[in-house]
């Protein structure tokens, strides 16, 4: 944690009040973006809440580090009577890697709208962009069930929308948010239906309170049912198979911003939430175990192999990666399955390399696609030539995607693979090698035609993106690599998240 | 006065949920749309009813306002531009879903066999933090209405959440609706019979009656039934009343889309200022207890507003006051941007 | 930094800035190919120096990084290492002599893409030769896949294209599902994977696990060719000549035998070895494999293809070597490596020549072409007499070693089998060489395709090598003891 | 008393989600799985305030328990009931479920005005608002993409 340590610059004051600026400075940014008169001002404004956002989360993390997990009380009124924040290793890594996705998809939003958003529609584009964070970062720092729904909601209600927006390049946008909204309210119901079992047998809406409550009751069909319709509608959210639908079109569909925001963290979210449920408010026992490991487990596995057999035979480049989305939730997943510490942190340390990975595919993609409409592989044939600088970020981010040594793809893979043999879970690691078999077909592909191939005759030629696009860009290649060589900082913040789940720090 | 008071109300209880039930069934069977948007808003009304048997006095006044009200509106609105026909059906789309809504119902049946009995006031539910809320409301917040208390204080972090989801609905509906073609529906011609007059005259006349009536809500929040949402809902029906009877072109000219926007957000701004503010005077984010600067001398005295035996913070109060406010400009400037959206849409000829 | 560390950063960095100078200068072909001879000389006298210390007993180490306990990015040289990354950068810079006329000859496109490979081929070479564990290896074991990947599809037509999925495809398949998972294992039970003289594992797992990485690693390294896993090295041959040359002959097949080598001397360690049924198995296959390539390729009448199956064999050899339990078959693998690289480059120089100056390419077209390039064919003859292991040639020595490990250590099988194919190889080379050489009066080979026949630059090549098999005959007994130190460690000796 | 009697609101509520998820799941028309959703959510609030009745007991808004509906209220009950689970002399019911609900009513309806909007341009954009008709469309869309030659 010397990072923090170096990056912890907040005054002591602005210190104390730092997890929940993390929240209400998007909240107060989307405010102030839709009041700015014009897209390039609701732009400056948005890079501007989003580092305020990221400093703030670090200085949250940094602090944890410290103390340990920290509490803060809205309203002034202790939990259970008031809504209180509660962030411990876990919630503080994932608010970092929100915010910092934030900040990068803020920046990348600068050109990035230019070609994909009509003007008059951007300064409430940027709005919604911070509300959405806000709701996100909302969803990993609080410490109420019901809290959780709200800023469910919120980052939802402005996504549904903001994924619409993609009809101007492609009309198929609008069913898929139609029916990412359908899927999503359903999952979100599901989930406060599940919190209301829980609140009808513990009495309380705080997590922190609410775990020792449902120990105490022992086996209880409303308690169990409960568990399964949070998991269920969280795992709508999570795009935890079979219930991924949403995902494809919404990311296939949306403007390459909202794709980039979206598979880095939107997902992620839901699965810290289902982690924090499983492992920090349900009490261990049969029940717990049964269900991780003969329903979570055998759907992660399934979905990494259906999903990334299903990208393989996938013609549009972005919905290969969303297939491969889906499949790499199912590794985090089968990571947590194990319910070892070794495991835990295997699959929290992939979720954040995955983030990152995608984080630049879809960026790159992205990329491409503003100076030309390259959707499907044979389009990317020789787009290598026509744009290098993006094209190698692609390839350091598929490189990490197969989990090739030296990116921090691998090294996720190599813990979540130990961390099965440490388990005996001997089939899992069978799983993880075929599905990273198939990862590298469908990898292969495109890079192949990238790289390897002679652009489409006569067809319009790509050029390389706009210094601001490569920027946001090259930080999470960068970082993927980076990471790949210098694991300390995700490794040490996995293993302290993993210990927290685990009970066996504070 | 006797048992019998509580078995009427059980009974009725019963009864209502049958009619829900019975409404529910009919939506499902319905093929046209209309029909089944007016029966969701027989539903609405239906489910307030119980709600207030429930003793859900201010949830069942934003049921209905809100489902009955402003949902009802926005259905009609959409079909009116989608121009849907009746539904169309075909049988294979129903053997998948009943076998997974029974699955689902049997899951639900199975969990609610777990839960206490209905009503009962012992249930983990209803006897801790529910009744400290009770308990501690009068001193704590000061504020009659218990509900209100928890709504803006105890849990007002939700409340500011929930008013950005509205926020963030109107966002949404504007970039989907706000920036197409708009309608070109002619201003009414004046020859078009005196009852167009007699309409306008109560127009006029019921418009300041409405926003009237809305602050009576906003306003009685904290001593009855009523507050930001209620409010906010019921004054956005006045300017919809008025695009009603004087077209949309004259409410656009006298409410700018723009202007409406910036109220929406004021509106959240205003709610989070409040919070910003207690955390400046050094309590945490939305304390009213910290709303005055330190050293203000800001302590209600026993007696004064109502309440004989407690002392209260005027931040308390004065918190409420302003985060409804927001709550209340949030709602009923999204309400007409929506409505805006919907009914300032072209509707494209046939 | 000491002076070790600086050989091992000159070794890895050479390469990569040869790369970067072809790519950079790739306008001025000449100016290129000299830097590149420059850089190929630098490398042989580093990497010679460094052999120098490691016979003189040092080991030069160095940590690059550690981006997780126990898995860093580490570089030790010991003698097979050292021996190694002198074998391939010599026949580097003879087989850079060899390109470039072979290129120029046959006007290939994309040189300067070509070359660029070759170097990073080349580092990738190095990384293996000298890493100081299992991680280390495998990185750089990848890499080398990678940069020879598009050699493999330099044509660019949909054959090559094909043949190139299928290398890509067997070669990075195998070590993800594989071999990665077997070092993965090994690190989880080792809590390491560094190599270890005696063996990793002994001591720290049962013997079923043991079994399991050990068929896992073997197989993992499919660069040795071990059927079946062996299709991409025909395949393979759709590459020019001097890529089949250096790369199916030298670097990436001898990298899959010397993983091979280094994990059975020191991630399982003879005594390991000897006590897995594993291992037997492996030694029964590869003896199907050695005799079965035999016979293909004398089935096969394209020359190239015949070098090829005849090299899946000849990998078999080492890959048995190494599951022989005595340290004797490790030394006889490490020189049978060296050995048959410096032959079989020979014979793919000889057959890149004949194709340049006369565009023949099978072996029944080059009936009497010996009558036209006398000395060529000589080159092929004392090449393929090293393979098929007679004297005067240092192939005699390695196979009398290795056949005389398996008959030490009781495996019949092989030594019957290596014997076997040895005479096999007789029937599929010598013809070669003498239908071109003595044919009757009336076959008239086939014509000059290239004013001159084949450039001096090539012909120059095939003679260093084939000077360099005979050479080998007298220099086997400095080999064999130089690896001594493999053997030393080990308890079991030697069967009289 | 028996459990379906103990129970019934719980049960009933159970009808009213199936019924919704019903409506949802069954039609291929925007619109009318719009208006399925709206059921089921609403369901959900029903089951939150059936949690938090207590029978006997009176909306949350303060009562003084001398004053004539105080009194009124008190009337039917048994006083150590009212002793022992009223305050201030008055059983109320549980006011948290209403406030809960009352943010899910709220959310509720954002969503529906938004899920309109967008089933409007998809109107606008496919001339339809059966998934199926949409679904043909946008299989020739898939069909069509790609870089313009």
């Amino acid at each position: 944690m010397i990072l923090f340590e170096a990056l912890y610059v907040a005054p002591p004051a602005l210190t104390a009040q730092a997890p929940i600026l993390v929240i209400a400075g998007p909240l107060i940014g989307a405010c102030a973006a839709a009041l700015s008169p014009g897209g390039r001002t609701a732009w400056v404004v948005s890079v501007l809440t989003a580092v305020f956002a990221l400093w703030m989360a670090v200085a949250v993390a940094g602090e944890v580090a410290r103390e340990g997990a920290i509490d803060y009380a809205l309203g002034g009124f202790a939990p259970p009577m008031g809504i209180a924040l509660r962030i411990d290793a876990l919630g503080a890594t994932m608010a970092l890697l929100i915010a910092s996705v934030g900040l990068m998809g803020a920046l990348y939003s600068g050109h990035a709208l230019e070609s994909e958003v009509r003007a008059e529609k951007r300064t409430l584009f940027q709005s919604g962009y911070l509300v959405c964070l806000a709701g996100f970062l909302g969803l990993v720092l609080t410490g109420d069930a019901f809290n959780a729904f709200v800023f469910l909601e919120v980052s939802s209600i402005g996504t549904y929308a903001l994924v619409a927006v993609g009809e101007a390049r492609d009309r198929r946008a609008l069913p898929a948010a139609f029916n990412y909204l359908i899927f999503g309210t359903v999952g979100a119901t599901l989930y406060v239906l599940g919190v209301g079992f829980l609140y009808a047998a513990t009495g309380t809406l705080n997590l922190a309170d609410m775990a020792p409550r449902l120990a105490a009751l022992g086996d209880n069909s409303a308690v169990q049912a409960g568990l399964a319709f949070i998991v269920a509608g969280l795992g709508v959210k999570a795009a935890m198979f079979p219930l991924h639908g949403w995902l494809l079109g919404a990311y296939a569909g949306a403007p390459s911003l909202v794709s980039v925001f979206l598979a880095a963290t939107a997902t992620k979210a839901a699965i810290y939430l289902i982690i924090r449920f499983v492992f920090g408010v349900f009490p261990e026992g049969e029940f717990g175990e049964n269900f991780l490991r003969w329903i979570l487990a055998p759907l992660a596995a399934a979905a990494v192999i259906i999903c990334s057999m299903q990208a393989i035979f996938e013609r549009e480049v972005r919905r290969i990666l969303a297939f491969s989305s889906v499949a790499q939730v199912g590794f985090i997943l089968l990571g947590a399955s194990l319910a070892t510490t070794a495991g835990l942190s295997a699959g929290v340390f992939y979720l954040v390399a995955h983030a990152l990975m995608k984080g630049a595919l879809f960026m790159a993609v992205g990329a491409f696609a503003i100076s030309v409409r390259a959707r499907t592989v044979e389009d990317f044939s020789g787009i290598a030539r026509e744009a290098p600088w993006s094209a190698a970020a692609f390839a350091v981010g598929a490189a990490s995607l197969v989990g090739a040594p030296l990116t921090m793809g691998f090294l996720a893979k190599w813990s979540l693979v130990s961390s099965a043999l440490q388990a005996g879970e001997i089939w899992i690691v069978v799983v993880l090698a075929i599905g990273s078999l198939l990862t590298l077909i469908y990898v292969g592909r495109i890079l192949e035609a990238m790289f390897f191939r002679a652009p489409v005759r006569g067809a319009e030629r790509a050029s390389e993106a706009p210094v601001g696009v490569l920027v946001p860009l090259f930080v999470f290649s960068g970082l993927s690599l980076w990471f790949g060589v210098d694991a300390t900082l995700p490794a040490s913040l996995a293993n302290a998240s993993a210990s927290v789940l685990m009970g066996e720090a504070p | 006065m006797s048992e019998i008071a509580l078995q009427v109300n059980f009974a009725l209880n019963i009864a209502l949920l049958l009619m829900l039930i019975a409404v529910g069934v009919a939506i499902a069977r319905m093929r046209s749309l209309l029909a089944a948007i007016l029966l969701m808003g027989v539903y609405s009304l239906v489910s307030a009813v119980w709600l207030i048997v429930m003793d859900a006095a201010d949830v069942a006044f934003t049921e209905a306002v809100v489902g009955a009200g402003i949902s009802t509106i926005v259905l009609l609105g959409a079909i009116l531009l989608v121009r849907a026909g009746p539904v169309r059906h075909n049988w294979r789309m129903t053997i998948a879903p009943a076998v997974l809504v029974l699955g689902v119902g049997g899951l639900l049946v199975y969990a609610m066999t777990g839960l206490p009995e209905f009503g009962d006031p012992a249930s983990p539910a209803n006897a801790y933090v529910g009744r400290n809320y009770l308990i501690q409301t009068p001193d704590e917040i000061g504020v009659p209405n218990v509900v209100t208390a928890v709504l803006a204080s105890y849990r007002g972090f939700d409340t500011l959440g929930e008013t950005v989801v509205v926020f963030a609905a109107g966002i949404g509906v504007a970039l989907m609706l706000g920036f197409g073609p708009r309608s070109s529906l002619p201003p009414l011609p004046a020859a078009m019979g005196d009852h167009h007059v007699v309409l306008r005259v109560t127009a006029r006349l019921l418009i300041p009656l409405i926003a009237l009536f809305a602050f009576y809500v906003q306003f009685h929040g904290d001593l009855g039934a009523g507050g930001g949402f209620q409010a906010g809902v019921i004054l956005a029906v006045a300017p919809i009343l008025h695009a009603l009877v004087f077209g949309l072109h004259e409410t656009i000219a006298a409410l700018p889309v723009r202007a409406v926007r910036s109220i929406a957000t004021l509106g959240v701004l205003l709610f989070a200022g409040v919070g910003v503010i207690c955390m400046i005077n050094g309590g945490g984010f939305l304390d009213y207890d910290h709303l005055f600067p330190p050293g203000v001398e800001a302590i209600i005295p026993p007696g004064l507003l109502g309440d004989p035996d407690h002392a209260h913070q005027w931040g308390q109060h004065f918190g409420i006051f302003f985060i409804e406010l927001g709550v209340l400009l949030t709602v009923a400037a999204t309400m007409v941007t929506i409505f805006y959206g919907f009914a300032g849409r072209a509707v494209e000829e046939p | 930094m000491s002076s070790g560390e600086l050989l091992i950063l000159l070794a890895l960095a050479l390469p990569l800035f040869s790369a970067a100078v072809s790519y950079a200068v790739g306008r001025m072909p000449d100016v290129r190919e000299t830097l590149m001879l420059v850089a190929c000389v630098g490398l042989c006298i580093i990497t010679i120096s460094m052999f120098m210390r490691v016979g003189a007993g040092d080991a030069p180490e160095m940590v690059i990084a550690q981006p997780m306990p126990g898995l860093e990015i580490a570089f030790r040289v010991e003698p097979l290492g050292a021996l190694f990354a002198v074998m391939a950068s010599v026949l580097w810079a003879v087989n850079s002599l060899f390109s470039i006329g072979y290129m120029r000859g046959a006007r290939e496109a994309n040189q300067t893409r070509f070359y660029m490979c070759f170097a990073l081929a080349m580092f990738g070479v190095m990384g293996v030769a000298m890493a100081a564990n299992l991680f280390t290896l495998f990185i750089f074991y990848e890499l080398l896949t990678l940069a020879t990947y598009p050699l493999v599809t330099h044509k660019g037509n949909e054959a090559a294209r094909r043949a190139g999925r299928i290398y890509l495809g067997t070669l990075v398949g195998a070590s993800v599902v594989l071999f990665l998972p077997g070092i993965i294992g090994v690190a989880s039970v080792a809590g390491s994977t560094t190599f270890t003289p005696g063996g990793l594992l002994p001591g720290t797992t049962s013997t079923v696990i043991a079994n399991v990485l050990l068929l896992l690693l073997v197989f993992g390294a499919a660069k040795a060719a071990l059927i079946p896993l062996h299709r991409w090295l025909p395949e393979a041959m759709v590459a020019p000549a001097p890529v089949s040359a250096l790369l199916h002959a030298v670097a990436v097949v001898k990298a899959g035998v010397f993983a091979i080598l280094k994990i059975s001397a020191y991630i399982f360690g003879p005594e390991l070895i000897t006590a897995l049924p594993a291992a037997t198995w492996i030694l029964w296959l590869a003896a199907a494999t050695i005799v079965i390539s035999s016979l293909v390729a004398l089935s096969k009448d394209d020359l190239k293809a015949r070098l090829a199956w005849s090299t899946v064999g000849q990998l078999a050899y080492i890959t048995s070597a190494a599951m022989l339990p005595f340290a004797s078959g490790l030394v006889a693998g490490g020189l049978h490596m060296v050995v048959h690289a410096v032959a079989k480059i020979t014979l793919f120089m000889c057959a890149g020549a004949i194709y340049v100056a006369t565009g023949a390419v099978k072996v029944s077209e080059m009936g009497g072409a010996g009558r036209r390039m006398p000395i060529l064919f000589t080159f092929l003859f004392m090449a393929s007499l090293s393979v098929i292991g007679l004297p005067p040639m240092g192939g005699m020595w390695s196979k009398f070693l290795l056949v005389d490990a398996s008959f030490g250590s009781g495996e019949w099988l092989t030594a019957t089998a290596m014997i076997v194919s040895s005479l096999l190889s007789v029937a599929y080379f010598l013809p070669v060489a003498f239908n071109a050489l003595f044919a009757p009066a009336g076959v008239k080979g086939p014509e000059f395709t290239r004013p001159g026949g084949a450039p001096g630059t090539v012909l120059t090549a095939a003679g260093v090598t084939a000077i360099g098999c005979l050479g080998l005959f007298i220099a086997a007994e400095f080999i064999a003891n130089y690896l001594e130190p493999l053997g030393a460690f080990t308890l079991i000796e030697v069967a009289p | 008393m028996s459990v379906a009697a103990t129970h019934f609101n719980y049960l009933a509520v159970v009808v009213l989600m199936m019924i919704g998820l019903y409506v949802l799941f069954s039609t291929r028309n925007l619109i009318k799985q719009m208006i399925g959703l709206g059921l089921f959510q609403t369901s959900t609030a029903l089951f939150y305030i059936s949690l938090g009745k207590v029978s006997g007991g009176t909306a949350a808004i303060k009562i003084y328990a001398d004053s004539v509906e105080g009194r009124m209220l008190a009337a039917p009950l048994d006083p150590d009931f009212v002793q022992q689970f009223g305050v201030g002399g008055v059983v109320y019911s549980n006011p948290l479920p209403h406030v809960l609900i009352l943010t899910a009513i709220v959310v509720g309806v954002a969503t529906l005005s938004v899920g309109l909007s967008i089933a409007v341009r998809i109107r606008e954009a496919y001339g339809t608002v059966e998934a199926d008709e949409i679904e043909a469309v946008t299989r020739v869309d898939a069909a069509r993409v790609g870089r313009d030659p």
